[in-house]
């Protein structure tokens, strides 16, 4: 686990905010003080504070990962699939977006000579590209890629950009496998050798993955995007099931856990 | 400012107005990072149970047209817990108030038992919207009968000075005060949130897995200053005000209708921030208004009306 | 549209599950221009008292947090101009339910009698969230023994299907839904808005000229899922849900939760066509889940939860 | 009175929406089938379902004049002061906004020989301009206009390039003489001569209009701008009290009346 910076409340300024491919766009804000981030790490955006009229509904900030970071400038690619996207969707260069962030804990580090498979995806690409660039070079980094569609697929000219090797699948064979991306890591796994899966996507996509790596002994981690209503550990909203019987918050002692540690069939 | 922000409420100096609402706040040092805790009244810690509890399955919260669902059960570290490993992590002069709930008095009375004496406990406030194993699982703070029991117990139990947060589901929020002056409370908190059910059009099912749940949030806020407004009309007891507070001006109005003091909720979450910058802003309301003190806001509401 | 969207409402045979509130939807006429009134199962009228009324003076109304606050009061033409002029004004094949409020219990019978054997009267209902002076300005729709009085007085003096409108500022709505069950209703209707109170920070008064108003909208929505839900466990008494429904989905909401059908209100102030966007989406739901009859939704919530 | 006609109801679509002088902006509408209307009539907009996303907070739709038509595109002038403005001044060309419209009951034409004397400040004087354009060559118009400051002041050029005269009084005399627009309005009454006053603005200067035109035994109309829900006579929330103990409802009975049988004690 890495250690967390601590976080800031701010009103960050919108940069950019333009679409990416298919329903997906790319949101730059200038965050003053930014601390920096770990891979896997998120932060709370508030769309209903986004146009300057004070507004009550939608009323919850939502969680997004953060993309990459340069100093006080941070990315975020999301998906519109309901009202808060949708507001984000609209604001413009200049307006500003309460943010509050970084938050989590983020994805560790491979063991030495371990192999990173980083498996994603719908929204849950955008959680793993900076853990692509910043183990990219130094391990054996694989990156499977899921969508239901070409369009769909968050930031794959990125993930091209780095040496890592790159494989997509999706549902409709626009790009890559016809199929699911699972598929693609039961190959990977097959290939054999010390590795460690890293998961983050639709909640059956993060369990077969899961299912997958522990019949071959090897670790996974995954990312889990339940509903959150602060981010910060306060509100219990966003607890997930363990094993154990006992629960864990994702916000703070997540997004990232052990695949092994979760109670698979209580999670929403 | 040369406003003074100061408020005594049921016997507790606060250097303003402004709490945070039990179960919005953590144990306060979550909210370290983002906010000074002196720069506000105080907080109201999560609600303290025995032994530590685990909530219900998820999903646990929902969103709902200006307010949020929610149904988190009684997860908590528990009162040792709280004593023990909370409450030394907290700087120097923050105004701690510690919550209590349980399904059954005696165990609300052996809480707070657990915390008598614990010197950074300035209150406790009794959460009286608690299902009550005994009858049936309807809240202690919904029959007059249960709530005076609950509170003639807690009474006993507590010398610091006792806050009973009231459970807004009930017909008549005035009789529920006057039970709580009649056993000796120092003073009431209100509103909880208000039960309610969201549905999931797709699955068919409610959307939180334990089916009811409570609205909290601005929607419920005209609601609430109802509530305060008539229970100030039925007793003399210091009122905490509580519901979709967002703003300083929010707060202000449950001053005017006879809050000595509000507890800023649900906001917490969208802005850790938030609770501070409500401070400020009722000072600067109470200045601009030409208010000398932040105290003689309260009731301050033009009669005659309502 | 291949679905059956025909529900029986406690006797009323309607083409759709959507009817508009009282209150919301004037006499029917008012919305001709915007919608064939056809195309909803039918409206519920503002409510009527013995004589003309003239209401509050303003303002009456108030914007909250997704809803409003009215305090309209009795205002209404009274029971004989509705049926000499109001009713002779609509198109053949509108359902028509008119609804009755008063004062006193006798004045509510007085009412009924003057609608009975109206021919375009479909049914009636009963507003008990109206003050009762004789217990002193509570709700008739608050003491169960009184709503027991109201409904009994009621009934005797009506033949055609009666609904009981009930109040949701009470602790215990199961309880009232057994009184109506008890007392020989048809049917009930839930809920009417709920009592609040907006002020305003600069004038330090009340906005609206009466104090109290009940807030209506999207914010009281999940409250009424709650409150539905919980009478549809509690009788056998169809039940038409009210509150906050603006789309068919929040319409759906209230059918799986046990709702026979649907009144839309303050959303008809918003898009006066509305209601009939409704009626068609809740079939176009249907059709999408395979359901071949809209009134297979009733009650059809995933049970084991709430 | 003129007689009604019948209003619609519509998803506008935004032509342009750009600000004119200080905090005002000028709007315009695409309404197909708009029936026309009558000076003094308006329109129910909803800023809360602007911007396609759906949202309950603001609630409300808004009560806004007909400024002008031209075909099926209607005009309105509009000032930024609170939540509901804010998001209407926010919407952009080709976005939608619902409209029901025309409603109430217009200002009716002074009698013959009649000098129409129209008097507006503030928002007001977006509910004058149709008026003063079908007056204007027919009868002796005199516009009188009242706002803080120069800025403030709506649709300025628009009145000037009429066949009126037009007169304005600034609160800082920033914009012709320096005072109240009730000054004017009494030096045109002392001019004398058979008048009718058509007053819109704040309910005081509405007041003090009818005070003025009274003693002098001119006839009066104010067009009220009260808080609606509905806007069609339905939820009864706009009622003004009347002198005979009555009530009328400002959006059907209105929003014109005879300044004579209004209670202005009691107006909100
Ligand atoms: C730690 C974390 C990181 C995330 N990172 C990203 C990211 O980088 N990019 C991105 O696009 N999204 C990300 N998400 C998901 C994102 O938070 C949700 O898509 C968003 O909150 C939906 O808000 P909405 O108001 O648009 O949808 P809502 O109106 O709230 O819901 C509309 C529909 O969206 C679906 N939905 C709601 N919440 C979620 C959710 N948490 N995950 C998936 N679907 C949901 C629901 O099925 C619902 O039917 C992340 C979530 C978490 C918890
Ligand atoms: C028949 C009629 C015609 C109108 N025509 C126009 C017009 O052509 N152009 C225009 O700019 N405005 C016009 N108005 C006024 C306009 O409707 C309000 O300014 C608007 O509703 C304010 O909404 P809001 O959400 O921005 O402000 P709110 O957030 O609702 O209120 C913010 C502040 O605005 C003030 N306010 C609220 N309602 C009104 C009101 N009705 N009149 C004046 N101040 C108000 C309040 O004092 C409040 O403090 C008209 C009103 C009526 C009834
Ligand atoms: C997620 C959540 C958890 C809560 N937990 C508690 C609690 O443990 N004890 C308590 O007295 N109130 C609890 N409340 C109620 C709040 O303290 C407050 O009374 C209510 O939310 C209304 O205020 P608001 O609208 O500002 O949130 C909780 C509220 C929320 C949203
Ligand atoms: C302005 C207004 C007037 C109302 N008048 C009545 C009435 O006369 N009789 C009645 O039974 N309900 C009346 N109601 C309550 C509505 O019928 C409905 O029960 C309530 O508004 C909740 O539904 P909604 O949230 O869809 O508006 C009124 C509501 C409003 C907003
Ligand atoms: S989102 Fe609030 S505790 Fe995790
Ligand atoms: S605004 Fe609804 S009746 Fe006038």
């Amino acid at each position: 686990m890495s250690d967390r910076a601590l976080p800031i409340r701010t009103d960050a300024q919108v940069v950019s905010n333009e679409s990416a491919s298919g329903a997906n766009l790319r949101l730059v804000l200038r965050v003053p003080g930014f601390p920096g981030f770990e891979p896997g790490q998120f932060a709370m955006l508030s769309p209903g504070a986004c146009t300057g009229v004070d507004r009550s509904d939608p009323l919850l900030p939502r969680p997004m990962a953060i993309y990459r970071a340069r100093g006080d400038e941070i990315e975020v690619v999301y998906k519109v699939v309901g009202r808060g996207t949708g507001l984000l969707s609209q604001v413009r260069p200049g307006e500003r977006v309460r943010v509050v962030g970084p938050l989590g804990l983020g994805f560790g580090e491979p063991g030495p000579g371990e192999r990173a498979i980083l498996v994603a995806g719908g929204t849950g690409i955008a959680s793993v590209y900076e853990l692509a660039a910043r183990l990219a070079g130094r391990f054996d980094v694989v990156v499977l890629l899921g969508a239901r569609t070409r369009d769909d697929l968050m930031g794959r000219d990125d993930f091209a950009g780095l040496d890592v090797r790159l494989e997509i699948a999706s549902e409709d064979g626009s790009e890559g496998i016809e199929g699911l991306v699972t598929a693609l890591l039961e190959d990977e796994l097959d290939a054999g050798g010390p590795a460690r899966v890293y998961a983050c996507g639709p909640t059956a996509m993060m369990r077969a993955a899961a299912d997958l790596a522990a019949s071959r002994g090897v670790a996974c981690v995954v990312s889990l995007e339940n509903t959150m209503a602060c981010g910060f550990g306060v509100c219990l909203g966003c607890a997930a099931p363990l094993a154990d019987g006992g629960s864990a918050l994702v916000c703070r002692d997540g997004p990232v856990f052990d695949a092994n540690i979760l109670r698979w069939d209580a999670l929403a | 400012m040369s406003v003074d922000t100061g408020v005594d409420l049921a016997g507790i100096p606060l250097r303003n107005p402004v709490l945070t609402a039990s179960g919005t706040f953590g144990y306060g040092s979550e909210f370290a990072p983002f906010l000074d805790l002196r720069r506000i009244g105080g907080f109201v810690a999560k609600s303290l149970t025995l032994e530590p509890r685990v909530g219900n399955l998820p999903p646990r919260i929902a969103e709902a047209p200006s307010g949020m669902l929610n149904a988190i059960s009684l997860e908590n570290v528990g009162v040792d817990a709280f004593v023990r490993e909370k409450l030394p992590a907290l700087p120097e002069g923050v105004v701690v108030i510690a919550s209590v709930f349980e399904t059954e008095i005696d165990r609300y009375a052996e809480v707070c038992k657990r915390l008598a004496g614990v010197g950074r406990v300035a209150g406790i406030e009794i959460n009286a919207s608690c299902p009550h194993v005994k009858s049936g699982g309807i809240e202690f703070g919904q029959d007059p009968a249960v709530l005076a029991q609950l509170v003639r117990a807690a009474r006993r139990a507590v010398q610091v000075p006792m806050l009973v947060k009231l459970s807004p589901n009930v017909t008549d929020i005035a009789a529920m005060a006057r039970v709580c002056e009649g056993e000796g409370a120092d003073g009431i908190s209100l509103i909880n949130a208000v039960q309610a059910l969201e549905v999931d059009v797709e699955r068919r099912r409610p959307v939180l897995a334990n089916g009811l749940g409570g609205l909290s949030g601005p929607a419920i806020r005209p609601i609430a200053l109802r509530m305060v407004w008539q229970a100030a009309q039925a007793v003399k007891l210091p009122i905490c005000g509580i519901g979709g507070i967002t703003s300083a001006e929010d707060a202000v109005k449950f001053l005017l209708c006879g809050a000595s003091a509000v507890q800023v909720g649900t906001s917490n979450y969208l802005d850790p921030a938030i609770a501070g910058e409500i401070a400020d802003g009722i000072a600067a309301y109470a200045e601009r208004c030409g208010f000398a003190r932040v105290s003689d806001l309260v009731g301050a509401l033009e009669s005659g009306t309502g």
